[in-house]
């Protein structure tokens, strides 16, 4: 196992350096500037010396490679470079963003998960039956509604109409805050999940070894509960490895919606004001959390599969 | 049956907004950015106006009419780019193999890893707002699933005999990609696609909230609905419609490729869930 | 034949449901099978077998059904017990041994614990006893060293391992009637032969009957003292072993034969080449009008198109469904 | 005369009324909002001139001059006397001998000249350095060739002496939060950039950076029984749908309404009560680039001011959240002439003006905006047809709020529109049309006229003020009837709060910038306690 995971962390890293090449190259294009940003909303007007040598303090002034071989370097000793807006490390930036991202996205992912997986597993046992009818027809209507429309009807009404839950931000970090934003971003992989997981089930459904399973007088219960669910459950893991990834992506969308202090409202921001080091640190973060999260999804895979190891 | 049922309401659905899109300027009562008319600014909806107007006085019914020629060109003209960018890389990396292969699964890998809607954020911030700019952000951020299955396709197909044969018979290794092994692999190709472009319409949206969108004059569903948002307690039928519209396109896109996969793609019911 | 029959099949039909219409897979079935009997069922691929042997242990499924006939188990009609009931059957009194042994297993699932299973399920033991007599289970089917293998993972065995692991899930609780169907066909040509021996040995020492399937006529005269041979979900030809050798009657029979390479009395009587059938076993949506075997038979007449033939008992014992038997 | 005594009375009764509910209460927290972003940029105001960090920064921070909202000009903060000398360059200040920063020390001379001296480290490119360039030997200090600046000179630790370079009213100058007086040793630590030190009535408590940032009250703050609430908590809340949300969930005290919401909250009976609006020194525009050869004309430009119909727009589109623009100042600025009537709807004229000029079949312009509502694309949309009956057709250029500051200043459009600061200084903002300011600074339509140039020349000169005001009005005028502009409105700042919030102020450069040592909550807000 240990040799399994050293080869998939390893297979990680050459993803990571072409990511920030690539990065590096499309933000090195970018139009606008960190200095040009200050002035956009027309309050004061442009410092024409202080934009130039703010461009000059971050080496805007430089040509292409030698930015990019000033920036491999500080890579290479793990530096992410200092944020041009907050004037500090990109590294301390992002780690105070990180916590609520991760949260949010657990919190959605466990959503989809608790609900997306049974309802899956309950369409699948009863295929053409209404439970399977509705869930489906649910699950492909919450698979065609824009985020942010729908997390701005969860804000209506959980929040103005029914006052039950708070409408945004972050609060204290409490459950409360949690839950709108982390409805929102679940419904998708939810439905996403519950299809999965039934398209998974009614297949193994008809594999050979359920058919041998029932053979040997097994009541259905069992035959899920001993054979179905875990084969299932590793067509279903790597879903959600995959769906963490759209996740993340959707998370932009709703954290700049409900106000919640993430990697995704930074992203935007950043990527709205020209803080390039600090974009670029944030999808470098927002890979490497993808990478991770995929290796641990292999490394489950390959604890409950054992065929995958040796493969 | 119950994949005839998706495919004839996800037919109908898509076909509608296909019509819609089509006869758009026949069916339209005002020209989409030169009907603005402040005389008529957000009117609830009733007989000459059948959604009502918006802040600017013009026709949203003209308007979601319009958008669907938008919404339709940007989920058609993606999905092509990102399928023949994926079918090209993943058919001559399965059937050539060796380094090239190897490139194209690691660019593969590299795709899948960065969230699409956050690459084409970025690439939407360097191209600048507009239509041409969403097109190629959506279209060159969406093709790794197209492009491992056409790779997996090319490398089961590849050792067939009439692939074989094609080889012995001299056929340039092209001709033998697109004439032996694309029309084995194009039915699952056609689903994601089918899928893909419900994923694109929605992808738009997301951009227009973000502030990258399409911008006007063009009169795209996602910034309707975007621009929109402020005036939801004022005006809810700005946004009611093309919100609606959105949602039956990929509705509509979402059945008919699961209507699809179960014709074309029957026997990998969980590869692209 | 005093006693009551282990296994009564009669008049068995078999549904396959396409859309809205019905078409037979199976029709007209009957055979019987003594207790430790040896039965041999015998076709091509599609001619129905398998699903007879699925009927039998109440396992088709969509788009699959019995729609007629009667099972009858020890003097029981199995189609009318409830679903508890049947399952105490199943695995316990019947069991089933299926062709390909790296699908017909858990991959997921040592195989001890898929062994185990059986006596958790039907003798009521604990876990840890089941893991014991899964050791011993797979001691009796000759895998050596058991008390390692049965921690191992399907993947990690032979094919032919894997095939004595299905058999001793089958007979772990001593059924009275073992399913084989196509037990070897999956397997190399060296293994085949140990695994058969296997079934042999094991069925007659605990007395479990034993209904063959195979595609391979050789193997099933091996094996048995009667066979039927089956075509497009019928039974044409039911006869002792070795009288389908010797005189063949249902003219796909006498193909089946005469497709055999092994058996030297016919080499020396100066058949040097192999035959064989021409044609395969039609859809069973599209069987022929009158005799299923029609298209493919050499002596086909204007009747074999019009009437489908009916059976007709023959001297030693046994029936054909032929208008121009033999 | 009965009549006049009688209506005085009934003033002061009122005033006595209002005075007496008006009772500032102790305690409670503020809960207020920072709406232009979903995050401060950090904790070090001398980086930002945002208006979204400035927001903050009036909690915890204190500048030299301060902004009063209701004399609309900036006023001593921190110092008791500003003295200037004969020639009107040189100021001497008198520093407060109740200010103490947060870790308890008083403020001192040295922390005034250390700051002005920090804002011009040319290596740091502080925004701020903007302003202190303004003091003698500054942009020495910028450029390095200096260690202190030369026009700063401590008297004694409450007196220091401030040398400008031009005679200009330094207060227009020092009292935004990017020129915040930091305390000189407790500055230059590490840990002042998560634990800032500052003079402002309040003190750093809580900081979720991208959530929200608290504050509690300082209780050595130099002005007497302030501030009143325990404390002030601000959310940074960029999405205007979810701040609408949460106001009428009375989750926040106060928010900055766009115009969508500006009507609901006025047709609501509830809400309209709580409405506080500022005509904001901002003034909305098109500028047209004299480079693209149409716009060279200035009776395309004037036909352009003519073709559109801006009240219309403004009443129907902006929901008459905006004033109509007459000019370049706004209607607050001294420079400001009341007597000039803004262009007329008049397509006619417009079309005649456009055939003199040699375009009468029109000619098309690509039009480079944001999607900001209130000046970009929404407005642009509706432009469109008007200019269309005129025979000019605009292509839209969208572009992002940081593209276009860039676009504008280097003069790479051909027509674009942006709200442009037009206050508080008059002479400031009038600036920007004398020849001899660059485009890059904020000549953005390359404006050329001998007459303003002169005129501008004579009110920094003049020690008149009276001769000075006349000057500045003459070329607002002159700016306004040369047209490099459309000029579109002066914006109207709407914050909408809730009825227990109390003490918030007009502040005409900023209303979400607020003092808040002023404000205070009653009994009745859920966050009384």
């Amino acid at each position: 196992m240990a040799a399994f995971l050293l080869r998939r962390t390893l297979q990680t890293l050459p993803i990571l350096l072409a990511v920030a090449l690539l990065i590096f190259l499309l933000f090195s294009v970018i139009p606008g500037t960190f200095a040009s940003s200050m002035s956009d909303d027309g309050r004061s007007v442009i410092d024409a010396q202080v934009m130039e040598r703010m461009n000059k303090e971050f080496g805007f002034n430089d040509p292409v490679h030698v930015r990019f071989g000033k920036y491999v370097a500080q890579l290479a000793q793990l530096d992410l470079g200092m944020s041009f807006r907050t004037r500090q490390p990109v590294a301390k930036v992002l780690a105070e963003r990180m916590w609520p991202t991760f949260i949010l996205t657990l919190a959605s992912m466990i959503f989809a998960i608790a609900i997306g997986v049974p309802l899956g597993f309950i369409a699948a046992l009863r295929p053409g039956s209404w439970v399977d009818t509705v869930s489906m027809v649910g699950a492909v209507s919450g698979l065609s509604l824009p985020k942010f429309w729908l997390g701005l009807m969860l804000m209506y009404l959980f929040a103005l109409v029914l006052g039950w839950l708070p409408s945004f931000g972050y609060g204290d970090g409490g459950l409360r805050y949690l839950i709108l934003p982390s409805i929102a971003l679940g419904v998708a992989p939810l439905a996403l999940l519950a299809r999965t997981t039934r398209a998974a089930v009614l297949e193994i459904m008809n594999a050979d070894f359920v058919r041998t399973a029932r053979s040997k007088g097994m009541s259905e219960r069992k035959v899920v509960q001993w054979h179905l669910a875990r084969n299932a459950l590793v067509i279903v893991l790597t879903t959600i490895g995959l769906q963490f990834g759209t996740v993340i992506g959707q998370a932009v969308v709703v954290e700049k919606l409900f106000a919640w202090p993430g990697l995704g409202s930074l992203l935007v921001d950043s990527v709205t004001l020209r803080d390039i080091p600090v974009v670029q640190g944030a999808i470098l973060l927002i890979v490497l959390s993808f990478l991770v999260i995929n290796t641990l999804v292999d490394v489950l895979c390959a604890i409950i599969d054992p065929r995958i190891k040796y493969s | 049956m119950k994949f005839r049922a998706n495919l004839l309401i996800g037919g109908a659905l898509f076909g509608l907004v296909v019509i819609a899109g089509l006869f758009a300027p026949l069916l339209a009562h005002t020209d989409p950015v030169m009907g603005a008319n402040l005389m008529n600014a957000e009117l609830p909806p009733d007989t000459e106006f059948w959604f009502g107007t918006d802040a600017q006085g013009r026709d949203i019914y003209s308007r979601v009419l319009h958008g669907a020629r938008i919404s339709l060109t940007v989920g058609i003209v993606s999905q092509l780019i990102n399928t023949v960018i994926g079918v090209c890389l993943g058919l001559s990396a399965g059937y050539w193999g060796g380094w090239w292969d190897d490139f194209v699964s690691g660019l593969t890998n590299l795709m899948l890893a960065i969230p699409s809607l956050i690459f084409a954020l970025a690439i939407m911030a360097i191209l600048n707002p507009g239509l041409t700019s969403l097109l190629i952000a959506l279209g060159l951020t969406n093709w790794s699933f197209t492009c491992r299955l056409a790779r997996a396709s090319a490398l089961s197909l590849k050792s067939q005999g009439y692939v074989q044969a094609a080889k012995v018979l001299g056929y340039s290794d092209v001709r033998i990609m697109l004439t032996q092994l694309l029309p084995n692999m194009l039915g699952p190709i056609i689903v994601i696609g089918t899928l893909g472009m419900g994923g694109a319409v929605l992808a738009e949206a997301s951009l227009s909230f973000l502030g990258l969108g399409i911008r006007p004059p063009y009169p795209s569903w996602g910034s309707m609905l975007s621009d929109a948002r402020d005036q939801i307690t004022t005006a809810p039928w700005i946004s009611i419609f093309p919100g609606l519209a959105i949602f039956v396109t990929v509705l509509g896109l979402n059945l008919l490729g699961d209507g699809l996969r179960d014709i074309l793609d029957p026997q990998s019911r969980t590869r692209r869930a | 034949m005093t006693a009551q029959p282990l296994l009564e099949v009669q008049n068995l039909r078999i549904d396959l449901a396409i859309g809205n219409a019905r078409f037979p897979a199976v029709q007209d079935v009957s055979f019987t099978i003594e207790k430790g009997e040896t039965l041999g069922l015998v076709g091509e691929s599609g001619c129905g077998k398998s699903i007879t042997a699925l009927a039998l242990i109440g396992l088709l499924r969509p788009p699959l059904s019995l729609a007629g006939g009667t099972i009858r188990f020890n003097g029981k009609d199995i189609q009318n017990l409830s679903s508890a009931e049947m399952r105490k059957l199943r695995g316990n009194r019947i069991s089933m041994i299926f062709q390909e042994p790296m699908t017909a297993l858990n991959p997921l699932s040592p195989v001890g614990r898929q062994i185990a299973e059986m006596f958790v399920l039907h003798k009521g033991a604990t876990w840890k006893e089941a893991e014991r007599h899964a050791i011993e289970a797979l001691a009796s089917v000759r895998v050596p060293a058991p008390d390692r293998r049965v921690k191992d993972y399907p993947h990690q065995l032979s094919g032919g391992m894997r095939q004595r692991v299905m058999i001793a899930i089958a007979l772990a609780c001593g059924p009275d009637l073992l399913l084989a169907d196509e037990p070897t066909t999956a397997l190399d040509v060296t293994v085949q032969a140990e695994i058969l021996d296997l079934i042999r040995e094991l069925s007659a020492a605990k007395g479990t009957a034993v209904l063959m399937i195979s595609h391979d006529l050789g193997l099933i005269a091996n094996m048995c003292r009667r066979v039927g041979v089956m075509y497009a979900g019928r039974i044409v030809e039911h006869r002792a072993a070795e009288d389908i050798f010797r005189t063949p009657s249902h003219p796909y029979t006498k193909g089946l034969v005469a497709s055999l390479p092994l058996l030297g009395a016919r080499a020396q009587h100066g058949q040097k080449r192999l035959q064989e059938i021409e044609g395969v076993v039609p859809p069973v949506a599209d069987f022929p009008v009158g005799c299923r075997f029609n298209p493919r038979c050499y002596a086909a007449t204007d009747v074999c198109h019009v009437d489908d033939p009916a059976v007709t008992e023959l001297r030693h014992g046994g029936y054909v469904r032929c208008h121009h038997h033999d | 005369m009965l009549k006049k005594l009688f209506i005085t009375t009934a003033i002061a009764l009122v005033m006595g009324g209002v005075a007496e509910a008006q009772t500032p209460r102790k305690g409670g927290t503020i809960r207020f909002t920072a709406p232009y972003g979903s995050s401060f940029a950090n904790l070090d105001i001398h980086t930002s001139n945002r208006a979204q960090d400035e927001i903050w920064a009036k909690a915890i921070h204190r500048s030299l001059y301060n902004w009063d909202a209701k004399a609309g000009k900036p006023v001593l903060e921190l110092a008791k006397s500003a003295t200037a000398s004969e020639d009107g360059l040189t100021y001497t200040f008198k520093l407060r001998d109740d200010a103490y920063f947060h870790n308890g020390r008083k403020l001192n001379a040295d922390d005034i000249i250390w700051t002005f001296n920090h804002l011009m480290d040319g290596a740091k490119a502080y925004p701020g350095a903007r302003y202190a360039r303004m003091i003698k030997g500054g942009v020495e200090v910028e450029k390095g060739q200096a260690k202190t600046i030369s026009g700063l000179k401590k008297i004694d630790d409450s007196t220091f002496e401030m040398t400008l370079t031009e005679k200009v009213d330094p207060g227009f100058y020092f009292w935004t939060a990017t020129t915040s007086i930091y305390p000189a040793e407790e500055a230059q630590k590490d840990s002042f950039a998560a634990n800032p030190i500052g003079l402002g009535p309040y003190k750093l408590a809580e900081y979720v950076p991208g959530s929200r940032l608290v504050a509690e009250r300082w209780d050595k703050f130099y002005k007497s029984g302030q501030p009143y609430a325990d404390k002030v908590a601000i959310m940074i809340m960029g999405e205007a749908s979810a701040r609408d949300v949460a106001f009428r969930n009375k989750e926040i005290d106060a928010s900055i309404l766009g115009p969508a919401q500006y009507v609901a909250y006025k047709g609501d009976p509830e809400l309209s009560k709580g409405l506080l609006e500022v005509a904001e020194v901002y003034t909305r525009v098109m500028g047209m680039n004299p480079t693209f050869k149409p716009f060279a004309d200035k009776r395309v430009r004037q036909a352009i001011n003519y073709a559109i119909d801006t009240d219309l727009i403004i009443k129907r589109l902006v929901k008459d959240k905006a004033y109509r623009a007459t000019s370049w100042l706004p209607p607050t600025s001294p420079g400001f002439d009341k007597s000039v009537k803004p262009y007329s709807y008049d397509p006619e004229k417009a079309k005649k003006l456009l055939a003199e000029a040699g375009y009468a079949n029109g000619f098309e312009f690509e039009w480079t905006a944001t999607s900001n509502e209130s000046w970009g694309i929404p407005i642009v949309e509706a432009v469109i047809p008007m200019l269309e009956k005129v025979g000019i057709k605009v292509k839209i250029k969208p572009v992002e709020g940081s593209v276009l500051s860039e676009v504008v200043s280097k003069g790479e459009y051909q027509a674009f529109i942006w709200s442009l600061s037009t206050g508080p200084d008059p002479q400031v903002a009038l600036k920007c049309f004398h020849s001899k300011t660059p485009q890059t600074a904020c000549n953005y339509t390359l404006f050329k006229n001998e007459q303003v140039d002169k005129l501008l020349d004579d009110a920094g000169a003049t020690n008149d003020q009276a001769k000075k005001v006349d000057d500045l009005t003459k070329v607002n005028n002159i700016v306004f009837e040369e047209a490099p502009y459309w000029f579109f409105n002066y914006n109207k700042a709407v914050m909408a709060h809730q009825p227990w919030l109390k003490g918030l102020q007009p502040n005409a450069t900023e209303l979400a910038i607020q003092n808040y040592e002023e404000m205070w909550v009653d009994e009745t807000s859920p966050a009384a306690k």
